[in-house]
């Protein structure tokens, strides 16, 4: 009812000079409007500059033992200390640099993983939305079967049998979530080509790869976005818990996994070897699950609102 | 009705084929069983032996042949550890784990539709920003780690609950309130989402108009559709938390399938692993096979339709 | 005749995101007994939502009604809707004011029975019992012309057709023998054969019970055939009211003039083109405090532009909000 | 001007086949179009109305190819479109253009006015950079609207608005041939007017031929030339606009007629209705012999069970039904 439209009233309100106070206030409001998305790529900014800049941020390396210094709390406990912000673990070992470092692989399998299930999935589920027929039949049945599994249950126990490395975690995850990316880009390329405008493109003369380019692409960019960052999220999750029963990358690898799965025998003496992983965990899901749910509200232009 | 669930039972049983190939070739995935369930150290020779008792030596389609057939006369195999068939080593450990699913599920219906309701009637109240927050916290906090962290404060430094262990009536509070927290914060959005929805539709509005009182147009009109939208989500759920006790049952140390799946990797006893992980499937399809017959039930659309 | 509902003033905005929605600014009129009354205007004039502000039946939060009255001739007496607390103003829905929606589709809950859902309301006002009730439904439904009705009382609303569904909610709306029936575009979602099935139905009930009803519509065709009584809604105001026979053949606002000429008409053996009226409606979230329909009126001069034309009499029972046809008048 | 139409329509079907059963395997056949044939001359405007399901939109569709006919023919300028490869057929999309009924749903909505209006001559590699920016301002202006909104997006724009993007996109190659799919049913009144004049405007001016498709008959009578009405997936009736109304040979159309509302009340009051019982059946279980014959007022027994064919009753005016031109009794 309330449908802006181009409409002689609202021209008249475009003419009100704009001071720089306004703009300022209209920043504001867009910045408030926006505010998940704007928590959640600062979070995730911050995540990406640990992890690309770790040894700018800190000057010690994640291997460094220091028996000397070892076991020490975070610097606001009374035994802690500047120099190891965050403490160290029971080899001396600093906590923020294992964090800062363990980020890398956190993102890195969560990013590739993600990208990887991204790519298998949108060409499958393509694949089977545009051929159709049997072809949609063969594909979807596996990503149909995949997707009633118990997950975690089946990554631990393909996972055991392939053995821990940094690329068997990232293919993996890649693979094993290709499904979910498969069955979305089906639903949303079916959805588009039932379209009005792919049925006025095709009127106008059209071909296939036309519509595929032009209309469907740009069309499924957002969901896909969307999920990709929930992904990215739960990506992290699954490396946690593999790392939590050794089954992630190589136990010299500080990953956060492995560094749950080390501190956790020791929770009830050091229990920030648990606690400070942990939380970056939260820290970056949190960032990842805001942004999606940011990116899930803008992602359709029809619900965007003009910036008047 | 009749013939969408013959439909839902045959799609169920295609799917549980697709499950058994899979465990199947998954433990074949390497291209050697042998060395994968032997220690490294093991000597050529035995490797050659264990292939032999194993069966591993025949042609591929063989092997599996003799497998399904056992399968469907409930012999999944001897456990390496145990020496004796998986199935009832299984089996032993599947009432502890239903027992925290149930206890789990339990906790996030109770709490998380209730204040999906509320959050979704009163959307932009109190209780909606606080249920949204237990939402995304759920979906952000990785539960393994809050067990960890539960234990220390309620178990360690409180003592209110047991440490770990099942031997008491108050041990599943703690792991279940772990496990449900994820499904909780899901069930919540949903429930918003669709109190949301449903509250916005027409028919809704003609409840109104009708004259009836508040609390009867949110019981007899808006509650069962948005269940009917529900009862899907929770098969899934429950589903998901079978397979996902895997971590929890290894921190709180309960007696379950998921503890006996973490020791038997410790073991690298996989046939005693690819049992569970089949067994658990299968249940999972048994239970998602029982949700679409129950959505079937409820919605008068599919219960008269074709 | 006497009035049984008299609205006066009513004012009611939507608070959205995008800003204050001025849906319906200072609407007045008198609904008499036993009338049929159409409310006609385009989408976004604001004929559905000041009835159904009236009502209560829009979400508040974004709604509000922010001012007016609503003197409804109740069983009880006379009564202020807008001051009205929900038990009182439930009780008078559906029990002495009825409604019909536009899409029979969906206004219907799709997972109850046709008959409890008519039956649900026979108990709330009535106080009868189920059985009671289930007869009352029964005989219902064969009044508004299902057959097989002691058969359908079962069905769910999916096994209906479109017009089919539609007389379920008119048995709805007459069940409890209300004083006012309120159709908001009740066939505009079916096609013309069924909607001249569903008009005759009106026009039979109105006969056989009396009612007073209020027919919100976009389409002046339809009216012509069916209201007394036509009130013409642009920009949440009222431009022009007048007796049906009046407004057709004398209409006075440059906005049904307008409309009426945009319409083409089967009777006509002419082929000239439709008047069209230029332009689109005004933005609501701007407070107007002009003629709302200036913009796109072929006769505005200075006056229109600077202050609001209040409906001013000019005939009998006719009403119009415009400069310019005053001057005219005069 | 009779002697070469434009486009001919023979006998053309449309059955859709919707699987059932367990597995499948077993369809239920839909005659959604079920042997339509017409034809259209250059320049003129030949309306297909009828209630929603009888096929109109289907018809349209088919016409254009967008469906594959089931079987049947359309000639377009003497060629037949059904059976050319697809790579001459794409070449005839610059003569045939279409608009569609949803102005929300019909718009790319990631697309510019600009691109939107552009595409087609874009796809037929017409025109391009500022050539191509001068078409489409010109369009733009042809159509009513501002050139300098060219590069907004279609939410931006109103409904009446978004059609007239639609209809400058379809004239954009400059076709002999539009079909208009419901155009204005999605807007509002003083709206429908906009558009319908803009249309007739650019038909004088452009010489375009309409395939006029609507469920309201006095837009399709104002803007039509010849008319068919449509039922259950047959033509029933066509003829001259004028000879449909003041002579309606189908029992269908006369209560069709009958039932829409004329804006006088005068009128009105000495008007007599024919009000049909019940509702058009399902295409997917469509009646034996003539279609119309569970809600016809003047069926007989041979309409239950042979089919009427259509023919030409008068001169120009064809019906397809037994007792075509009895008139029905008041009911």
């Amino acid at each position: 009812m309330a449908n802006k439209s181009i409409s002689h009233g609202a021209d008249s309100r475009l003419e009100i000079e704009s001071t720089f106070k306004d703009r300022l206030s209209y920043l504001g409001r867009l910045l408030w409007r926006d505010r998940t998305g704007v928590v959640g790529i600062l979070i995730f900014t911050t995540v990406v500059i640990a992890a690309v800049f770790a040894e700018f941020l800190t000057p010690y390396k994640p291997l460094d033992q220091d028996l000397y210094a070892s076991k020490m709390p975070p610097m606001w406990e009374e035994e802690g200390s500047p120099e190891h912000p965050l403490g160290t673990d029971n080899l001396g070992r600093d906590m923020m640099a294992r964090i800062f470092y363990g980020a890398r692989v956190s993102l890195g399998v969560s990013f590739f993983g993600a990208i990887i299930a991204a790519i298998l999935g949108v060409v499958l589920g393509a694949v089977a939305a545009y051929v159709g027929g049997r072809w949609d039949e063969i594909i979807m049945a596996p990503v149909n079967l995949v997707l009633s599994l118990p997950y975690l249950l089946f990554v631990v126990f393909i996972a055991s049998v392939l053995g821990s490395s940094l690329l068997n975690v990232i293919l993996i995850f890649g693979v094993t979530n290709s499904p979910i990316f498969a069955r979305v880009t089906r639903g949303e390329v079916l959805k588009i080509r039932e379209s009005a405008y792919v049925e006025s493109a095709i009127s106008a003369g059209a071909r296939w790869w036309r519509v595929l380019l032009f209309h469907v692409m740009p069309n499924l960019v957002g969901p896909l976005v969307t999920l990709i960052s929930f992904q990215i999220s739960a990506m992290i999750f699954y490396e946690a818990g593999l790392g939590f029963i050794g089954l992630s990358v190589p136990p010299t690898v500080p990953s956060w996994g492995n560094m749950l799965s080390e501190g956790r025998r020791y929770i009830s003496s050091y229990p920030w070897l648990t606690t400070m992983p942990g939380l970056a965990i939260m820290y970056t899901s949190l960032g990842m699950n805001l942004l999606g749910d940011w990116l899930r509200d803008v992602s359709d232009p029809r619900t965007r609102r003009s910036g008047r | 009705m009749l013939k969408y669930s013959f439909r839902k039972v045959g799609q169920s049983l295609l799917l549980a084929m697709g499950v058994l190939i899979l465990a199947f070739a998954m433990v074949r995935m390497t291209g050697d069983p042998a060395s994968l369930m032997m220690s490294r150290n093991a000597s050529a020779e035995e490797r050659e032996a264990f292939r032999e008792v194993m069966g591993f030596n025949r042609p591929v389609l063989v092997q599996f042949g003799d497998w399904i057939t056992h399968v469907f006369m409930g012999d999944f195999g001897d456990s390496l550890h145990f020496r004796e068939p998986a199935l009832p080593l299984v089996l032993q450990r599947l009432p502890a784990t239903i027992r925290l699913a149930a206890t789990g599920l339990a906790f996030a219906i109770l709490i998380g539709i209730p204040l999906g309701l509320i959050a979704g009637f009163r959307a932009n109240s109190l209780v909606d920003f606080f249920g949204r927050l237990i939402a995304l916290l759920g979906q952000s906090i990785p539960n393994f780690w809050l067990g960890l962290i539960l234990i220390l404060i309620f178990a360690q430094r409180l003592g209110w609950f047991p440490v770990f262990g099942a031997d008491k009536p108050e041990s599943v509070v703690l792991p279940a309130f772990v496990l449900s927290l994820p499904v909780m914060g899901e069930l919540l959005r949903l429930t918003r989402s669709a109190a949301l929805e449903v509250r916005n539709e027409d028919f809704v509005r003609t409840a109104f108009s009708k004259g009836l009182h508040r609390y009867a147009i949110y019981i007899q009109h808006v509650l069962p559709n948005v269940a009917i939208s529900l009862v899907s989500v929770i098969g899934v759920e429950f589903g998901y938390m079978l397979g996902g006790s895997i971590y929890i049952e290894t921190v709180f140390a309960w007696p379950g399938m998921g503890q006996l799946v973490g020791q038997a990797l410790g073991w690298r006893d996989f046939p005693l692993v690819q049992t569970i992980v089949v067994f658990t499937s299968l249940v999972v399809l048994g239970l998602n096979l029982l949700t679409d017959l129950i959505y079937a039930l409820i919605d008068p659309r599919i219960r008269h339709g074709k | 005749m006497a009035s049984i509902l008299k609205v006066k003033n009513l004012v009611t905005k939507f608070h959205t995101v995008d800003g204050v929605v001025n849906a319906v600014n200072d609407v007045s009129f008198l609904l008499e007994d036993g009338e049929t009354l159409a409310i006609v205007g385009e989408s976004g004039s604001g004929k559905s939502v000041s009835m159904m502000s009236i009502m209560g039946l829009l979400p508040m939060p974004p709604a509000k009604v922010e001012g007016g009255q609503a003197l409804f001739n109740s069983k009880d007496g006379p009564v202020d809707l807008i001051q009205l607390p929900y038990e009182a103003m439930s009780d008078i829905r559906g029990g002495q004011i009825g409604f019909v929606f536009q899409d029979p589709g969906t206004s219907l809950n799709p997972i109850l029975t046709i008959g409890k859902q008519i039956s649900e309301t026979l108990i709330r006002h009535l106080g009868i019992s189920g059985r009671e009730a289930k007869d009352k439904t029964v005989s219902l439904l064969a009044e508004v012309g299902i057959p097989d009705p002691t058969l359908r009382f079962d069905a769910f609303p999916f096994q209906l057709s479109g017009g089919m569904r539609q007389r379920v909610m008119i048995a709805i709306a007459v069940a409890c023998a209300p004083r006012i029936v309120i159709a908001d575009e009740p066939t505009t979602a079916l096609d013309v054969t069924i909607q001249a099935q569903i008009v005759n139905l009106f026009k039979e009930l109105r006969v056989k019970m009396g009612v007073s009803t209020i027919w919100i519509t976009h389409d002046l065709g339809l009216v012509a055939g069916l209201a007394d009584r036509v009130l013409v809604m642009y920009a949440g105001q009222i431009l022009e009211s007048a007796q049906v026979d009046e407004l057709y053949e004398n209409p006075k606002h440059p906005y049904t003039i307008g409309l009426l000429g945009a319409l083409p008409r089967l009777d006509t053996q002419e082929s000239k083109r439709l008047v069209s009226i230029d332009g689109t409606p005004p933005d609501s979230t701007i407070l107007i405090h002009h003629c709302p329909f200036a913009w796109r009126c072929a006769h505005a001069f200075e006056r229109c532009w600077n202050e609001k034309p209040a409906l001013t009499t000019v005939g009998e029972k006719h009403t119009v909000a415009c400069f310019y046809a005053m001057e005219e008048g005069r | 001007m009779r002697a070469q139409p434009l486009l001919r329509v023979n006998d053309l079907k449309k059955h859709f086949y919707i699987p059932t059963g367990l597995f499948g395997q077993e369809t239920i056949e839909v005659k959604a179009v079920d042997g339509v044939s017409f034809d259209l001359n250059a320049g003129e405007t030949l309306g297909l109305v009828g209630e929603s399901g009888c096929g109109k939109s289907t018809t349209g569709r088919t016409v254009l190819k967008l469906y594959r006919p089931t079987s049947g023919n359309v000639f377009f300028d003497e060629k037949d479109i059904t059976s050319i490869p697809g790579e001459e057929l794409n070449k005839l999309r610059t003569r045939i253009q279409m608009v569609f009924q949803d102005p929300y749903a019909s718009l790319n909505p990631r697309h510019t006015v600009k691109t939107i209006v552009s595409e087609p001559l874009v796809i037929h590699g017409l025109m391009k950079g500022a050539e191509l920016d001068e078409r489409v301002k010109e369009l733009m202006e042809l159509v009513g609207l501002n050139p300098s909104y060219m590069k907004r997006f279609p939410h931006e724009f109103s409904g009446g608005q978004r059609q007239r993007i639609m209809i400058a996109r379809a004239l954009s190659v400059n076709p002999d041939f539009v079909v208009c799919d419901e155009p204005i049913s999605a807007l509002d009144v003083s709206i429908q007017a906009q558009v319908v004049n803009l249309l007739q405007n650019l038909q004088e001016r452009l010489g375009v031929a309409y395939l006029f498709i609507a469920h309201d008959l006095s837009m399709v009578k104002h803007i039509s030339h010849r008319i068919a009405v449509m039922y259950l997936g047959k033509i029933v009736e066509l003829a001259g606009r004028h000879e449909i109304f003041d002579n309606p040979l189908h029992p269908y159309t006369q209560s069709l007629t009958s039932a829409v509302p004329i804006p006088s009340p005068k009128m009105e009051r000495k008007r007599q209705r024919i009000i049909l019982k019940g509702e058009p059946p399902s295409p997917a279980n469509p009646p034996k012999g003539c279609v119309f014959h569970p809600r016809c007022p003047i069926a007989r027994d041979i309409c239950k069970t042979e089919v009427p064919q259509i023919a030409e009753v008068q001169p120009g005016h064809f019906a397809a039904c037994h007792f075509a031109g009895t008139p029905i009794q008041d009911t």
